[in-house]
């Protein structure tokens, strides 16, 4: 099961990272429902990663969009999908 | 009934122009961003604007079409650069045709709060001291919520 | 900051550059209104504009006056013809600069809003039975209303 | 005391004139007080003219603006003063 991560902007810059491709291979069993799993659930495992990486996924008003869309901590994430970590949007 | 995203400056000319050569709306309004010269009280030297391709398109053409579902707009417009903008740039062109000007108008204010807080773009400002990223402000936030509350003009 | 009455077309795109070429700020809104060729259910060939010169320019300065001093307005224009205008001819043009895109919005609002009711314009529809003055609209009285009731943006 | 009289849009040509002086020496001297007389007054003298004149000067809705502004019938009309009647306005 393969996810792609997308970060931008501040997140993007802190983790000098801007795109990875997420194996849950690695996850508990558990965690994997009917081939999908939690928003929340693909932050722990990135936040395990190390301490920049559990200060950035974790900061307060973290946006998440799954395949375009905004979602909640509770979306089900499945196998190819994109899902896109960013602070607070400002354009305009 | 179309969105661009482009690095090349707006020409503002020929967006009115083909805006309303198309439609026969007897109300045009038109909003336009341009790169501040300062934030409060620091001077700003540049902007850099990041974005989410595919999202932002996905976004910006879904508020079109909410645009037209609230507003009956006849046509619509949105054009948003990315890439580094120099001062006095032009960052963003929204534009929106209707029978009447309530419409036209309001259409134009829906568009570009929405756009403010829901579409992928992160502005970074060049200063004097480096360079940071601009904050949300709960301002925007707030002009984003009348919409929601509200049932269009 | 100024007022043109005109009885020839409205060169939208060099009143925009005008309008933006001599002030920096970072919002601006333009209204354009045009020659309907309905109105309601009845066709509309042309529309006669007649006005009273002197007063409509008084009353459009003023407006003007009022939207810096309600709005903060950096730099603002209002052009508006008369005499005989086809359908799909520019009628009015309003254009307001601002530091913030909530103040560029609601002057242009304002000052459409306030102009429909308050600026000695009077409009006759030539249609397919002959030519008929056009009645004000209660509600342009009320959107009028709108803005002695509220704090501005 | 001359006062000029403006008339405009369904006013104008209803009365087939846009434009007259009234010299008010024929008024009652009951209505002119100190050198200035109100607008009902001039209303009042100008429905004097005929059927049409009072159909048309005393319609509802009517809008007065003194010297530019847009006054009501209570307000003081002085020696060349420009008073002008129409219609509710419909630009824009």
């Amino acid at each position: 099961m393969s996810i792609t991560i997308k970060l931008f902007a501040s997140l993007r810059e802190a983790l000098g990272e801007a795109e990875l491709q997420l194996e849950l291979g690695a996850l508990p069993p558990a965690e994997v429902v009917d081939g999908a799993i939690r928003v929340d659930s693909i932050k722990a495992v990135l936040s395990a990663r190390g301490a920049d990486w559990s200060d950035a996924i974790n900061q307060p008003n973290l946006v998440h969009a799954l395949n375009h869309k905004v979602v909640y901590l509770d979306a089900l994430v499945k196998d190819g999908d994109e899902l896109a970590l960013f602070p607070p949007m400002t354009g305009g | 009934m179309s969105v661009s995203l482009q690095a090349e400056p707006i020409d503002i000319a020929a967006e009115y122009a083909a805006l309303v050569g198309k439609a026969s709306g007897a109300a045009v309004t038109t909003f336009t961003g341009y790169v501040r010269d300062h934030t409060g009280e620091d001077a700003v030297g540049a902007l850099e604007l990041e974005h989410y391709p595919e999202m932002a398109l996905t976004v910006l053409q879904d508020l079109g079409r909410q645009a037209v579902e609230r507003f009956g707009l006849i046509n619509w417009r949105i054009v948003h650069r990315f890439g580094l903008l120099p001062v006095s740039e032009t960052i963003v062109w929204v534009g929106a045709v209707a029978d009447h000007r309530g419409e036209a108008i309001s259409a134009c204010e829906f568009m570009m709060d929405t756009l403010k807080t829901d579409a992928p773009f992160w502005k970074r400002e060049q200063g004097p001291e480096g360079a940071r990223w601009v904050a949300s402000r709960a301002q925007d936030g707030e002009r984003r919520a009348r919409w929601e509350r509200s049932e269009g003009i």
